[in-house]
Formats: C-alpha cells, structure tokens, sequence
C-alpha cells in the first residue's frame, strides 16, 4: 500500500497477513459473525504478542512500533485487517493507548501494559446516535465538586462488547474533553445495536449520570489538541481498513470476471465489463493513493494533516459504495447469495464508510477546516 | 360488443358477485403486500394448503381459467368474462398461492397449452386450475444466468425411451412449496446451444430431486435451488419436440413479460407521497430541515415519479401499436440504474442510524435493508447489461455483438 | 412526444417542423449566433401567423389553439424549437399572453392581438441575477399613491432585447404581483449579460426608480394563483424545448456512432458505445416521458400539476447535462470544433437547466409543495 | 558521483550562474501561464521572433540540448548538468516557444535524433536547438482519432523518387507558427494498417501545404488543422524505413509521454487552497453559507487532492521500478472522468451566474469555460474509453478486444 515501505513494515504487514490466514481467515470471520462460534478471547492476546495493540504505546510499557512510524505500521496492519474482515474493533484500543501516552496520568499509564498486550480492549466513543462526530455530540457534562456527571449517549460504538475501557469524548463548559471510564463505571450500560455490518458489532453507550473523578479526565480540558489528533489516527486507520477490504473486493470480483463464462467467453472478455472493471480499479488506485498520503501526513503531524485524513474518509467512503455497487453488478446472482463472502464486505463498507465520519460529515469539516 | 353479448355479459356479472358473496370471504387489507426481496418463508405449509383448498373452490365455481379451454379444465369464456370477475373479486380474499402460484397460472400453465401434448394437457392443466399442482420454472442454472440458453443439466435418453435428468437449477421462486418443475436440459451437447434442449414436467418429488432454499444477503429464502442425481422423467412428461426446447422457451419468455406481479403494476397518476420512507427517515434523524438532506428526499421522489411516467410513457406507446416490442427494456433498465441510486440516498439521510439501530427502529432497519435488495432488479431477470445489449442492438439498430457461440456445438464452447 | 397526440396537433407540430427547417433551419440559426446575421423581424409575423404566439389567446383577439388544449399544442411547438435552436424566446410572449388571459384588464387584452401575431414580443421578468425563482427575488415594491414604484434587478431575461413588454413579477407588501412595463418606461433598462448560449440572448432588467400606475397591475396582487400558474406553464415549456434539443442530440450522436469508423469497424459496433448509447437513449427517454406527464397535468390544472413540472425541471434538467457530456465523449474530437452543431446545443441546454429554476431550486420546491 | 565529477558539476554551476545573470532576464511571475484549452493566439509573430532571439542565444551560450550529442549541435552532457542548469534558470525568463517549442525538443527532435539519417541530423538538429526550426507532429487525422495507425493520408513515390503527399492532419498544437511537421503517411494501403506507414519531415512552407486554426466550441484557436495537395517531399526528408513508420510511432510517443508539460507536474504536498474558483465563485453568488454549496465546493476539493495523490502515488510507483509501465493511464483516467464532474459543480453552483454574466464578472465566465472544457483530457491524447481498454488489458490482464484490422489490408477495411 506504501510505496515507501521498509523492510521492517514489510515484513510486520507479512507475518499480519500469514497470522490472519492461518488463525482467523474469513471462513472464521464468517462463523464469528453468524454467532456460530465465538471470537477466541486468545485471538487479542496473540494480536497483541504481534504488537498491533502497542504501536502508540511507549517502550516502558510494552510497546513500539518496528519503524517507529506508528501511524504508518498501523495501517499496514489495518489494511490486513480489513482484507480480511477481522472482526474486534482495535482502533478504539490504539487510539485510547495513543490519547493515555500523549495526555494520561500516571494512574492512566498503568492501563498502557495491558493495552498493549490485548489482555484490556478499549472503545472510543466519539460520535453521537445521530450521526454527530463533534465531541460533544450525544453527551452532556456538569461539575460536580472536583469530578463531573455525565449523561447522555453515544452511537456507533465499535465492538463495545469486548471493551473494558472506554474514551468519552464530552465538552466540558464547551471546551472539549476525553475522560477514560471502565466498562463497570456505575450508570454506564452498552446497548447493543442491530447493524448491517456482521463482522464488528455496534453498540450504543449510554450514561445515565455517571459520576467521573477529576482524576478519569486524559490530558487537557480543552486545553490541547489531543482530540483532534485522534480523530485523525481514527479516520486514516479505519480509512485503511476499508482500502484492504476496497482492495480485496475488487480482486476477488476481477477473479470471477475471469473464470465465469458466457455466450462461450469469460465475462472479463466483454468491452462492457472491462471497462466497468477499469473504473473500478481507478477507484481502488485513488482510494490506495488518497489513504496513503493522509496516512503519512497524519503520521508526520503535517499541516495537512487534518484535512488530508477527512478527504481520504470523504472519498474512500463514497469510493466503498460505489466499488460494492459495481462489484456486487458483476457477480449477478452469485453474489447475492449468503453463502458468498462479497456481502460481508458490502456490509461491512458500508458500515466503515459512516464510522469516526461519513463523506457529508468529512466535507463540511473540510469546509470549516479552510476557514469557510 | 352487440347488445346480446352486453346481456351476457351483465347476467355473468351477477353471477359472479351472488358467487363471491356466498362463497368467498372479504379482503384482509391488513396482510402486508409480498415484497419482492421479502421473506417469503411466511408461506407455511398449512397456509399452502388452506389456498389450495381456496383455489379448488374457486375452480369447483367454475371461476379458476376463465378464459381457458374447456376441454382442460377452463371456463371457455372471453377476455371480457374474466375482466368482469376481476372487477367484482377485488374486494374478497382471493386465493394467493404466492409466487409460485402466479408461475403456474401464467407462465407455466400457458406454456404447457401451447405446446404440450393433449394427454399432458388433460392431465395436468385442471390440476393447476383447481390448485393441486403447483408448478415452477427451472430455467436458470448456477453456469448460465444472463446467458439464457447455456443451459447444462443434461437429460440423456434410456433404451425404454425415458430420460435421466443430472444437474442443478437455481433462483427459483417459490420450489420448496411446488409439486412441479418445468425444466430446460440439454439433450443434445453435439450441436449449437440453443439447438439440444428440450423441455419436461418434472414431479419435485421424484427420487434424486434436492430442494435447498437459498439464503440471500439479506438474509431471506425467497429462491432455491434444486440438484437432479439421475432423476428418471417419463418421455410423456416432454413438453414440446427433442431438442426444440428453445422454441418453448421463446413462448415462455412472452408469457413471463405479460405476466409480472399485479401487485408492481405502475400506480395511478394524481398526489403522491414524498418519499415516504425518507421522509421517516429524515425525521426519525433530525434532518427534515437540512438543505442536503432535503434536497436528497426530492431526488428519490424526482426518481419514483420518473420511474413511474416512464413505464405509463412505454405503456401508451405500447398500447398504440406501433411500437418496438423491446421499449420494456427502458422501464428494466430505469429501475436497475435507479434503484441503487435511491437505496445509496437512503444511506446518505441515516449516516449512523444507516448502519446500526436498535432493534425496534424500522426506519432505520429498512433503509439497510433497501440498501442491499437495492441492486436485485439490476441482475435478475435480465441484467442491466444484457438490458443495454438489448437497447442498443434492437432499439437502437446498432450492430450486434460478434457471436462465438451460435454455431459451434455446445460442448466445444467454454461454459461454467 | 405525446402518445396520445391528435391529428390536429400532428398537423401543427409537423407544419412547425417544415416552416423551422425551410426559414430557419440551425445553419441560420448559427449565423445569427455568430452576429453574422440578423434574425429577420419577419420570422415573429411569420410565427405569429402559424399560430404559435396566438395559443393562449382568446379567440375575439385572434388567439386560438388546434386542440383546445394550448399548453399541450405550445410543448409540440416547444419541442421543435427546441430540436432546431430556434432563436428569439417565445415562452416569454406565450406566458405574458396567458396572464393578460386571465387577468388582464381592459387595456391590456388590448395587447393580446399584437402578441398573437408576433407583432409585438415580451418577455417575463422573474428570477433574480442570483438564482432565485420566486416572485420577490430581486426587485422591491413601494407604494407611491395609487401607484407604485419599483427598484431593483431580474436576472437571465430571456431575449429581452427583442421584448417590447416586461411582465415583471414583484412582491407587494409580501404578497406576490405582475406588472406589466412597456420597454420604454423611464428608469427600466436593459443591461446585456454575454453568456454560453449563442442562440438565445439573455440581460439583466434593471429598474431604477420605475414609477408603476395601478393599471400596469395583472390581476390581483397576492390574490389568486395567476404567478403559480405562469410558473408551471413556462417551466413545462422550457422542458419541451430542453426535450427536443436533447432528443436532437441523442440522433445526432447516433448517427455519428453508425458511421464513424476506428479499428476497421464502426464505433457504434463496440460494447463500450453501445452501452453508453443505451444509457443516453433511457435518459431521452425519461425526459420525454416526464416532460410529457409534466405537460398534460399543467394543462388539466391537476393537483399534482406543479409537482410534476418540477421534478420535470429537476430530472430534464439533470439529463441535459448526462446528454451532452456523452454526446460530446462519443463524438470525440470533431465535437470539439466550433463548425460542429454540437457545441450549440451542449450551450442551449446548460442555460435551458437554469431558466425558470435549476435542478436544485425545483428539488427544494418539491419538498415545500409537500409541505416539508 | 567522484569527487572530481562533483568539482566539475560545482564549477559547471558556477559557469552556468554567470552565463544566466550576463544573459537572461529574471523571470515575470506575472505573465500568465499557458492554460490548456485557454487562448494561445497570443503567440503572435513578434512574440514568436522575439523567442526564437531569446533560443539562439541560449543554444550560443552552449545550454541548448545540454545532454544531445555534440556532433548535432547538442553540449554532450550528463543528465546532471541539466539538472545544475534547470535548478538555476529557475528564477530568469527561459524561452518559450509555446507548445510547438515543447513539441520540438520533447518528441520531434529525440524522435529524429533516434531514427533520422546523419545527413538530415546534421542539417535540422542543431537548427531545432537555436530556434531556428519549429517542430510539429503531423499524427491524428480526421478520420483517425482513437485509431492512431488509421491515418489514410498518402505519400505516393514518384519516378524520382521523391515523394508526393495528399491528405489531411488535424489537433496539431501550434502549427500557425511552425517551420516543419513530422506527418505519418501511409506509403501502402495493401498490407495491413501498421506495416504501410512511413514518416516524413515536411516543410510547412512547401507549396500545396495550408493550414487552419480550428476554432474550439471555447472559442480560441490552439489547434490547427493542415491539408496537403500535391506537397512534393524529397526523399531525404523521409525518417526511418519505408514502411516501417509504426516503429518510429512507437518511440515517439514514448517521448510523448515523458515530456508532459511542466506546467502540469503534480503540486507539492502541504497547505493547499481549498477550490479557489469555487470558492470565489460561490462568495460571488452569496451562498458560501449555503450547505448544499459547501458540499459541492469540498467535492471539488476531494477531486483535486485525489488526482494529485494518485500522480504522486503513480509516480511513487514508477519510480520503484518494478511497476507496470502502463499506470500512466490511471492519472489520465482520473482527469478524464473527474474533471467533468468537477466542471458541472461549478455550474452547479454558479446557478444562474454559470451561464450568463456581466462581461467584467471572470468567475462567472470561467465557469461557463471550463464546464466547455471540462472534457478536453476525456478526450485529446487517449479518450477514456482508450484508457479503460489499456487499464482492463494491460493492467488487469483481461482478454484484448477481438481485431477486425491487424491481418487484413488497410485498403479493404472500414475507415473513414
């Protein structure tokens, strides 16, 4: 997906790959999300042992990241992921591992270890039940002596089921804010939501006034840009899942065109079809090379950065839709079938593609992002 | 119509309504309308039969094949009789043998008239009449969809005459409650595609004969797919000559134009709602009054009323004779452009609510739900491709597609 | 265009066909176009007598439509002019008889005969310079005794360079007005606009100070239906001409697409252009078959009549653009050259969009017809 | 690198720097840069002649075809050198001969370079590095666009064996003010299409030669079109083999490809103004507020970083070495397909403003511009459908569109 990739990001996105194909392959994936089988709770311990959990973790904790570009490595790892369909959210994990290494007590770091180690999942939940991304959508906050009550819900929660740990974006006298709550803070409960998507599951998170020390706030209230920079590492990271699964969709549906005869040719043999395939292609190619730039920018804290990440999102997520659309016209009939894996990449694109922002979100923040 | 005839006419009527009120019960407009992409798996088995039985009643009152011959069981009347008990029935619960049903009474039924022997005929046609036998189309197979007549399951001949069906056939509505199948096989791989088939009454529940419902991505059963292990069929179960299969086929084809689901035809013209699922939908998400989302809303309505006056458009032009045959192809290809486009809308109004609902939300649930089947008429019966080959080459008079297929013998063609 | 046509509407719309092909067929057309010629003042009499101005007119002032049914006969006319670029816009003459139709008085029904003949040409006055469609746009109404006095711009006058008449839609105290200026009335003036259409001529009507008597009014002010009516009326008009000009098109290209050759076979023989072609063909379609809905609802006054000329506009309006960026992608580079008829009609139909309201304003209409 | 090639690389700048300063002027950032598809009629004689000056005294200097062999005119040096030269001409005003100056040093003279005689070498290298030739591609024709080996102009041989020459070019950038055209004749309509061809350096003052702006439906004259009657070309004007004229193409357009405009190279990364047109497109029509613009103008936005990521990303590729050398295709696919989008949002946005406007007011008319022009790389240099067809084929691997015309004599094919 780089096309400046070291050796060392080569060779940690090809043990990610060798380990999702021998461990969790999309058959996996498959019986996971039809309730089947269960994720196999070593399945994070191990992901963890591979290091997708420390990247934004430092050393003293247990973590690191093999080019000391986390960002970048994450989305090798990332675009593995989404390849594959792996199911348990793992940006929330990271990106709460990143805002605890940036902005976190003493008291907070100590979660870092287990973080890093997948034996703690963590959730972000960001965005409000109606398609808000502002942290202060969804929830409201008062003080309270020296902690505060929070009271509300969030949306869309990634995999909220397996966190320990979640991130709470608020505003605090309008100001934004970040505050780490265990799973078992009293007050919090996570409704579980039906969803298009079978391989993550969403949940909404809702706080009925739940009381939070002084001490569960990471870093600044409003006092610095740790929100933001999530925000970014969030957007580029699921951007790069849903290139790998953008990708994989494609070669699988260039595969069929291939193979699948009619009127005594290969499908992949009409002008017709070519060209749809050509078109999809130039999708998947602008989708690499949009994610790839923000990827880098939102690693080296450029001055783009921002922006970059909420183009990718507002391309990626409108490419995601069409790429499904013309692939799943490929297929025919076949590909409406259960039993055929395209589905579980349409739903799962289509999900990714609203996730930390859908494409209208994205440029209206583009817009504000230039002053406009 | 003479005078007489107009007598006629109105003494039928009223026996039609004496009948209905004595023997019928009034609609329920409460049942939900089948939807295509729908779970269909609400026809149980005791509700099959209690139609069935429905269905024997109405033919017992000598209402079931109008205008069909009498000699098969039909009623031997005209267009005019069978407008007339359509007209007065509109208010009672007619029988509804769902999907299959419509198949056996329009396109299978017709067919077998068409073309079947008069013993086949005597046989079978009163026994679709009077709902004893329901009948399905097995035409498309895993290896040949939009190439129609690639057919591959193979009936080979045996010394006593009969034949051995091996194979499979799918997407086809409704087999898990059928009785029969009218199936297309190849009896003859040594000559061009659509020259070795041949057409035959299969009974569903013959030995070899696998039913397996399939399950879509959005998660219901309305199509199956069956497999033929040597499946014995009698040579008196052939419809049609050996190896004319594909003449059958052509009949088949206009009898399943003619026959779409009563429940699609185009609405009457006159105040329309705006959208009404989006509008839901916008609402239940707070944006009624965001200038993108309404503008959203009116391209969905601009694309529900263009889709409509199109087909009424075709419909007249249909209607004043001198059209082309092929202009349902615009209404076909409109709704596989179109319908994605409005389900992808219905996504872009929800954002989160889209993806992800509390079980109770149905505004919510149905715009996932519309975003998947969004594509359906897209690829079945005919995809947009195949929809854009037929525009341009018998519309439009552009030239055809160089064929690889036409004259050399079926097994020396590359298939699935 | 209609399926239901009458012989006497045949007759008309082919006597149209034969009068635009041998007075002013778009060769001519294209030498007005380029200032190279005049536009003989002869073509309006000429029209005026085959009837095309005389449409909304009553009888006893030489008005009259073949089939009783004028806004139907006035779409076949439409659709010709539209096929052949005809230059000189008569929807605005067409729409200010109609007004003065219904609520004129006295005096003015005295102007009906001279706009029957195409003695005397006018145009309508309704949007503003920046887009908007309602009657206030652009210009305000003060009260001056029994009079009033009007101040302002209207945007995109169609051929205002010809009108010897404004109708000139206004608010009064809120409530929506016509009046009814002669070109000459001090402090109107015509400010010419340069523009993408060569065969329709737009300007600014600017008025300073325009001091209005009572009589100019047309019927009542705020107190009947007359500016929605005209609105429909000129909509459904603009969507004929727009429907002929891209059916025109469509042949066009189809005719180039039979006989151009490149690699030794016609273009139109490989799938990739015959595929366009089929997808350019259904939006001729559509458009014809909702300019025809559009039209028939507007001429029986039914309900849905305004929401059928707008989701015409908004569909027609959006076609227009599909139909000449294909048009002009299949003609490939002879499309390009000035020579080529192709640019004016790509040019006719960019403006047409616009002209009683784009895509988008017609959109936001539809919602508010439905009281969203 | 040596050291001692470092010294001399060091000294060679240092020669370079004050050749510059004693010669050149610094550059005017405020002349405006050759906009595509915008009016080039601005190249007048004086202007032409004035550059030509301003060429002759570079090629003196000795900083003309810096890495061209010097027996033709050319310095002899490394690409290094041209690299010292290009990084410290930056800031002085270069000659500009317009797009026909570029098509001399890009793809005429390295194409003659390659394939050219000694003789012909001699003669029209070294004038083409002085100013003295303007060079053009003689190359599509009316009736051969997309078809490029489809040119049916003739160059028939006569008794002397020179050659005669009739037919037309056309989309020849510049040629109002060029010297020379290298035209593609076909010298045998009897063998297949790309066997029969052979190229000629023609001069454009020949009797017999005219040449006509096209007039562009924006209303400028970039293009020309050029007509031969009767030209008579000398033998030794031919380049390459008779016959073997594909072979040259073949190269030639190789330097087509890496000699794209400089004006055009992909921006840097780092801040970027958000739609600039747009956005004071949209100031000017009050509706920056509007959301529904807000969505258009980031659109247009997300395009234009897009299509300048994936240059940066193709060349990122390319540049690794091991990429398909075909990629090229997707950056002219992305222009060709997303610019026209862009262009309708401008008049999307634009309303009523986009196709009528006061003569001073260049937002407005710049919309109505470039919507005219939004089509220009759809179109010129490789239609989409030329780009898919490589994309699907030589990238993707899918089967190549059967040939009607490689085997078979260009004089019994279909052409126009």
């Amino acid at each position: 997906m780089l096309p400046g990739v070291t050796a060392d990001q080569k060779l940690f996105a090809e043990t990610a790959e060798r380990f999702i194909r021998s461990t969790c392959p999309v058959s996996t994936v498959r019986r996971v999300a039809q309730r089947e089988e269960e994720l196999d709770g070593g399945y994070f311990t191990e992901i963890g042992e591979l290091g997708w959990l420390a990247l934004f973790v430092p050393e003293e904790h247990g973590g690191g990241s093999p080019s000391g570009q986390p960002v970048l490595d994450a989305g090798l790892i990332a675009e593995q992921r989404g390849r594959y369909l792996q199911p348990g959210g793992i940006v929330g994990s990271n990106v709460t591992a990143l805002a605890i290494t940036l902005g976190g007590t003493g008291e907070q770091r100590a979660l870092l270890d287990d973080l890093a180690g997948g034996k703690a999942l963590a959730a972000w939940a960001l965005g409000d039940p109606a398609g808000g991304w502002e942290a202060s959508a969804g929830v409201e906050v008062r003080r309270d002596g020296t902690g505060f009550v929070l009271s509300g819900a969030k949306g869309l929660v990634q995999d909220a089921h397996l966190a320990g740990w979640f991130l709470v974006s608020a505003a605090v006298d309008g100001r934004p804010a970040l505050f780490l709550l265990p799973a078992d803070a009293p007050g919090l409960s996570v409704e579980p939501l039906a969803g298009l998507d079978l391989t993550h599951r969403y949940a909404e998170l809702v706080l009925r006034d739940v009381a939070v020390p002084a001490s569960a706030v990471v870093g600044q209230i409003g006092g610095d840009d740790l929100g933001e920079r999530l925000l970014q590492v969030a957007t580029v990271l699921t951007v790069a899942e849903m290139v790998g699964a953008i990708g994989e969709l494609f070669v699988m549906t260039l595969e069929h065109a291939r193979n699948r005869a009619a009127f005594g040719r290969v499908i992949g043999s009409f002008q017709a079809v070519k060209h749809q395939l050509a078109d999809l292609s130039l999708a998947v190619e602008c989708s690499h090379a949009i994610a790839t730039a923000a990827l880098t920018a939102v690693q080296e804290q450029a001055p783009d950065a921002a922006e970059l990440a909420s183009v990718a999102k507002a391309f990626v997520g409108d490419a995601a839709i069409d790429v499904s659309q013309g692939c799943l016209q490929l297929h025919g009939g076949i590909g409406y079938t259960w039993e055929h894996d395209l589905h579980l990449y349409l739903r799962r694109l289509a999900t990714d593609r609203v996730v930390f922002g859908d494409p209208a979100w994205h440029r209206e923040r583009i817009c504000r992002l230039h002053g406009l | 119509m003479s005078g007489q005839t107009a007598d006629g006419l109105e003494a039928y009527r009223r026996e039609v309504r004496a009948w209905l009120a004595a023997n019928l019960d009034p609609r329920d407009d409460n049942e939900p309308a089948r939807l295509r992409g729908g779970d269909a798996a609400n026809l149980s088995p005791e509700r099959v039969a209690q139609q069935r039985d429905l269905q024997r009643r109405v033919h017992e009152g000598g209402y079931a094949g109008i205008t069909w011959p009498a000699q098969f069981g039909g009623q031997g009347l005209t267009a005019a009789h069978e407008e007339v008990f359509a007209q007065e029935s509109r208010g009672y619960a007619l029988p509804d043998l769902g999907i299959a049903g419509l198949t056996t009474t329009r396109v299978c039924g017709p067919t077998i008239l068409a073309h079947g022997t008069d013993e086949f005929r005597r046989t079978h046609i009163p026994r679709m009449l009077s709902g004893e036998e329901i009948w399905v189309q097995l035409f498309s197979e895993p290896g040949a969809g939009s190439d129609l007549a690639g057919v591959s399951t193979r009936a080979t001949r045996t010394d006593a005459g009969d034949w051995v069906l091996n194979g499979s056939k799918v997407w086809t509505s409704g087999a898990y409650y059928a009785d029969y199948g009218l199936c297309l096989a190849r009896t003859d791989p040594t000559v061009p595609k659509h020259r070795g088939l041949t057409w035959f009454g299969v009974p569903l529940t013959s030995d070899g004969v696998t039913i397996r419902p399939i399950r879509e991505i959005n998660g219901s059963s309305e199509f199956c797919e069956e497999f033929f292990d040597d499946v014995v069929v009698s040579d008196a179960n052939r419809i049609g000559a050996v190896g004319d299969g594909w003449t059958v086929a052509r009949t088949m084809m206009v009898f399943e134009r003619l026959g779409g689901d009563p429940d699609e035809a185009p609405r009457h013209s006159g105040a329309r709602e705006l959208a009404p699922d989006l509008v839901a939908l916008a609402r239940r998400v707070g944006r009624l009054g965001d200038p993108v989302t309404r503008q959203l809303i009116a391209r969905a309505h601009v694309i529900d009323l263009v889709k409509e006056q199109l087909d009424a458009y075709v419909a007249a032009l249909a209607e004043s004779g001198a059209a082309n045959p092929n202009l349902g192809s615009y209404g076909k290809l409109a709704a596989g452009t179109l319908n994605p486009v409005r389900a992808s809308i219905g996504l872009e109004i929800a954002a989160a609510a889209g993806v992800a609902w509390h079980p109770q939300d149905t505004e919510a649930s149905t715009t996932a739900l519309n975003y998947l089947n969004g594509r359906i008429l897209s690829i079945a019966g005919g995809t947009n491709e195949m929809q854009r080959n037929g525009i341009s080459e018998r519309i439009l008079g552009l030239p055809r597609e160089p064929a690889h297929d036409l004259d050399r013998p079926f097994n020396e063609l590359r298939h699935n």
